[in-house]
């Protein structure tokens, strides 16, 4: 048995030993703030157990071992529905990042290890009203103010900050120069004066995203966390971490088997539908295409285990995965007929079709959206012209809205 | 021959469209989501006094002796604006049943009601997944029926319902009044379609047609529900291209309207395919009632319907980004009725198999 | 019966006379050559039949009927295979602009008459090697020489050139002004010194269409068909013409009922392929999206008898049911397997799967690519935005090639 | 687990791509479509010398002792430039055929020849669109096979086949010496697969593997050969993505280039996720050879591949515009071998059912 593999072995008998009391059984009926209450303690048990800031330094609080280590762990606990969404965010990206340029360490250091073991939670403020997949447009501004910022305006789509202690912000300082040159980057405390949170209800009933309204909110200089005008990189830094996340080649959708058995249960002109050509055809079409994203995602853990970079395919992913997820959603609707329409709105997209089909557009948009991820493959990997930009060189203040 | 609407016909797409568009707002619609049990009452008045639900009808039954092309423009409208009850096509289901197979008693007693309006119908003939199964859920038995018809459309509400039966080991259609039945409502993904499980146990029914014809007559009935739903499925469908044009010539990224990127321009276009095909089959299928070639028209209107409207629910929810999932702009509305149209009187898979019997059949 | 069902009746009865001498068997094992000379003859017969210019103007040698008599016609005519492909063209487009703008109306009403029966063929100079979907961007010029014109450039993708006896061409006569402002319009004797015609073999085997070469080529002014620098809107009206030609939703492949055909023959997994779900699927698709484009023409034709326009849904016919053509012709050799090795480069795309596929392509292309159509639609029906064009407005001379 | 190249395989990789762009161009291939009967010998010669007939047989008999990793990378070098002849596949099923299920006596006769390339191997199990059909065209019968296996490619060249018969009402698998056999050649779409009509008239076979194993046997030289066929199918769509994206650069339309037109840039972004899956696939099915999944994995790699080669194909010309259909470009040879390995070894249709008959019966 390989280092990685004994690792693996121990990380899946601690996942379920924790499913009695944080598994999919014990989370059942719970209210969101029940639910976010045993998140806490799950997370300081993942703490303690020396899972969580797998990849990050000892002095942090972290383990100090690989990413691969880190993608091992998540792996397992994937598998068990444990109360862990809370902390994705977070974890990911806004201390991850804190930890990389916040600049008095003493704090950041109180701030991780509250944040590590559930204690805190922090928020990515990017997004705006105006800006969908255009970031370095945004109008959330701060000015100078004393020594310190004066933050109005808004941000849209950020997970969690209701329940949020800290977020990063990425805001325009200076509107007189190109775009991308006039942000800066800041962290904020969320229960800081001016900041108010209202959230957003989705489409499938949900209400993890937010707004973010910010009136007059007064920070210290202290809290800028990139050199002025210097925010965009800070950002796009951000948005790199992680980049070899655990992946899911179901979209984040049920796997593919429930699709299998539901094909051997109903039946479609008096025979099992899994018969039929029809079916036949998406099972193998979409196993495919999962075997293939498998595929890649098991390479590129062996090339970060052989200490190499994997291929920029694995940014297929998330483009493949959840578009076919969602018609394969539908399908499956297709197949019950009319014993489709009973609905459970609390149901996990992971095993509920209907969940599935009507949460797969916010898979397909958040994160980057289709066209997006279009758009940097065709930029980034093979190299095509990017699209065309009025806006490219021109003052901040001088686009028109 | 496909038709040209008439003077007559195009008022009638005018008046519904003006009517619905002052009485059905998305706002009235969305709470509709978060209860069982409820529909737009605004929309069935609508179309009581509007005489929608006696369009159809015949004259002499308190109907307006008009047809599936101007039903279907009617539908078109109640796509457009989401309708807010599926009593319309229910109700004209279980109607056209009894005109065509019912006795005149059975006309007298149940048509003039539901060319009111003031009785609702619904079609039972379902189960699951097979639309016309070979051994139906209910049994006909000496004048009652007894099992469960689960997820119907409208059956929370009907007064009266079509019954796809099984007698003996045969299949029947029968009417059931459905005062002595238990209805369980169903919560859905689309709540003010009144889905509900109908439970008899020994409820008094009335055979319309026993034996395989039943089978036949069954297939007739859906075929001219399919084709007013496929109506409703391109308004539903048309109703989102324009939202989605609409959009993509306001939103602004990177300096220049959406619409100017062909990722989204072309999408929108090939919608605007989607919608003229579907539209297309969809009158020419009207056009065709009472033809011998009436179910495979209606199956191919069906299909391209169907694929028009979840296809437009998926795209233009993309193509609105962020936006275009959240709760307040209700474009789940759309993909919601979009996924119950779908299933009602039979998914895809039905009306692919109907319309390749009659293909491979007849020879194409 | 009404007046059109009548004129209906005649047509079909007129062009089933026409098969034993002209149909398809007659036209077997014929060389393009013999093909075209029996073509002419056909020609002559519709001519002498009162079939050849149907809605052209009495004094032209045309009929005066209207725009849907002749369609009437072409939809009886369509159904034999009779050699008509070389004057579709040269009667489609060139001489009916001739009738319009040229100047000398004894020599038009001349040419005219030779065109309609088949003794003279027009061909149409518009696309060129840098062109591609961007007419307006051409580079053949002409230049003023004495009191006429010098030609010198190429032309390519030009139907039947090989056959022609004239052409119409669209040159470019101001480099200096916008791209579009500088171009004209004129005709040109396709015999006449300085003109080389070279075939270009297409992937399937076949060459019909050519390259033009123009070195030197001197014409006279009154070969002029638009003001100098207006050539690009007769080039328009050129390609407006006969928007609602015989249009066919089997995208001139074979008839849906040719693959039912087969699958009812062929068996999958042991049985016949027609009860696959697969198969079914397929047959059921692209019968309906058939059976709307068959209901959109219908309609079409319905409304210029009331003496309406159409709506823009015809340009739909091009777009979907060349596409679906060809991935319909794949199947078909996929349900063939090895017995669709053997190939046959002088078959029909009507009646021939392997032709059909391998010749969808150009279909796909020729008279406006699946892109341009997707634009026309987006653009012209939808109110959609342009693309951005860096050219717009620049002098010609100027945009960097 | 998929496997990472190591450094001799990545040697292999970059010197059969030396190899071949060296040897074998469009224009060599080009007049071969209008002949059949004609195969590249340039490239077979370069088979031949650098050892790639020999590398995934036994050592024992010649061979070099790698496997299917090996040979999928020379594959997809070949698929990249369209090689020129089949014989790559055709002679490594039948020398594993023969290696899995012959004799001694007959691994002696026949592996070296095969291993050097001097004998040309064939595998004739189709019968028109089945595979591996219920009742094969060819008996075998008392040591004799009588009957015609038609469209075998490489079959005008074979020395020897390996033949799928019926012997009494079962399967067989036979070794023929085409010595004895007639030919007849197939004029096909991609000339060059020297496509022929094996035509037997009591020419003596050897059985290799009699009864139902037999269809198990002759299922597993399938998914060998479709391995290296997917291999294949991923070197000529990769081939074709790179293509387009390089005409997408320097082509101009309307001032600027092409590949930044959407509809441009996305499809091709498009085709880089199927050549991307489809190499996944193919490598991990190469990877599985010898394991229980084996079959499924070379079922999906050979399903992704066959999407991957044909949709690059049609998008590829599609992206070319007028130029992309002209004989002289060349890219309809890729158009016709995309085809034509889609065709060989079984198309879609019947990988779909060996995978899903897995996937349904392991349950997943």
């Amino acid at each position: 048995m390989t280092d990685l593999e004994t690792y693996r072995a121990k990380a899946e008998t601690w996942c379920e030993s924790m499913v009695p009391a944080f598994g999919k059984a014990a989370r059942e009926g719970l209210g969101v703030e029940e639910d976010l209450a045993l998140g806490r303690r799950y997370q300081k048990a993942k703490f303690d157990a020396g899972y969580a800031g797998i990849n990050w330094p000892v002095d942090l609080g972290g383990q100090g071992l690989g990413h691969i280590e880190k993608i091992t762990f998540e792996a397992e606990e994937m598998k068990h529905g444990f109360p862990n969404v809370y902390f994705g965010i977070s974890l990911g990206m806004p201390v991850p990042v804190l930890m990389q340029f916040g600049s008095d360490r003493a704090f950041v250091k109180e701030r991780v290890l509250k944040a590590l073991q559930g204690e805190e939670i922090w928020c990515q403020l990017f997004s705006e009203p105006s800006g969908g997949t255009d970031l370095a447009g945004l109008r959330t501004r701060a000015e100078t103010d004393g020594n310190g910022w004066k933050i109005n305006g808004q941000k849209v789509w950020t997970s969690w900050a209701q329940y949020s202690d800290y977020g990063v912000i990425v805001v325009r300082t200076d509107p007189t120069v190109a775009k991308h040159k006039g942000l800066t980057y800041f962290w904020v405390d969320m229960k800081a004066p001016g900041v108010t949170v209202r959230p957003i209800k989705l489409a499938g009933g949900d209400s993890h995203v937010n707004e973010v309204f910010f009136d007059d909110v007064k920070i210290s200089d202290d809290h800028r966390m990139s050199p002025v005008g210097g925010g965009f990189a800070v950002a796009l830094a951000t948005l790199m971490i992680e980049r070899y996340v655990a992946t899911d080649s179901a979209g984040f959708g049920p796997h593919l088997s429930l699709f299998v058995d539901l094909a051997k249960e109903v039946k479609l002109n008096g025979r099992p539908a899994i018969e039929d050509g029809r079916i036949r055809q998406q099972i193998a079409r979409n196993h495919t295409m999962r075997a293939g994203l498998d595929s890649i995602n098991r390479r590129a853990r062996l090339m970060m285990q052989a200490g190499m970079t994997p291929g920029p395919e694995g940014a297929l992913n998330k483009l493949v995965a959840v578009r076919s997820r969602q018609k394969l959603s539908e399908l499956a609707l297709d197949l019950q007929g009319t014993d489709a329409f009973p609905f459970d709105e609390h149901a996990s997209s992971r095993d509920d079709w209907a969940s599935s089909w009507i949460n797969a557009p916010t898979g397909r948009i958040a994160g980057g959206s289709d066209e997006t991820l279009l758009n940097t493959i065709a930029e980034r990997i093979l190299g095509l012209p990017q699209d065309h930009r009025p806006d490219k060189g021109v003052p901040f203040n001088q686009i028109p809205a | 021959m496909s038709i040209l609407y008439d003077e007559g016909q195009q008022a009638i797409a005018t008046e519904s469209r003006r009517a619905l568009e002052a009485r059905v707002s998305k706002d009235d619609l969305l709470p509709l989501l978060q209860d069982s049990g409820k529909y737009h009452d605004g929309f069935w008045t609508t179309a009581k006094e509007q005489g929608w639900t006696a369009l159809a009808l015949p004259e002499a039954h308190g109907g307006l002796d008009l047809g599936l092309v101007e039903l279907g423009l009617i539908a078109h409208q109640a796509g457009r604006s989401l309708s807010g009850a599926p009593f319309l096509t229910s109700s004209f289901g279980a109607a056209k049943a009894i005109e065509l197979y019912g006795s005149d008693e059975q006309k007298a007693r149940w048509l003039p009601g539901l060319a009111s309006g003031e009785t609702i119908g619904a079609i039972a003939f379902a189960t699951g997944p097979d639309p016309l199964p070979a051994t139906p859920s209910v049994a006909l038995d000496g004048g009652r029926v007894d099992g469960t018809a689960a997820g119907v459309s409208g059956g929370l509400f009907a007064d009266v319902a079509i019954v796809f039966a099984r007698e003996d080991s045969a299949p029947a259609l029968a009417i059931v009044d459905l005062g002595g039945a238990k209805r369980k409502a169903i919560g859905s993904f689309d709540n003010s379609r009144c889905i509900a499980d109908l439970i008899f146990a020994g409820v008094p029914a009335e055979t319309l047609v026993s034996g395989e014809a039943a089978r036949a007559a069954a297939l007739h009935i859906l075929a001219l529900q399919a084709v007013v739903t496929a109506h409703e499925q391109t308004g539903g469908a048309e109703a989102l291209m324009e939202i989605a044009r609409d959009y993509a010539l306001t939103r602004k990224a990177f300096g220049q309207p959406i619409g100017a990127f062909q990722s989204i321009k072309h999408r929108i276009a090939e919608l605007y395919g989607l919608v003229e095909l579907a539209r297309a089959n969809a009158i020419h299928a009207a056009a065709r009632e009472g033809q011998d070639d009436f179910i495979t028209a209606a199956a191919a209107a069906r299909l391209s319907a169907t694929e028009a409207y979840d296809t437009a629910a998926r795209d233009c929810v993309q193509i609105h980004g962020g936006i275009g999932v959240t709760w307040e702009i209700g474009l789940h509305l759309h993909m919601r009725r979009a996924r119950t149209l779908a299933l009602e009187q039979g998914s895809s898979f039905f009306w692919e198999d109907v319309l390749v019997d009659r293909l491979a059949g007849e020879g194409a």
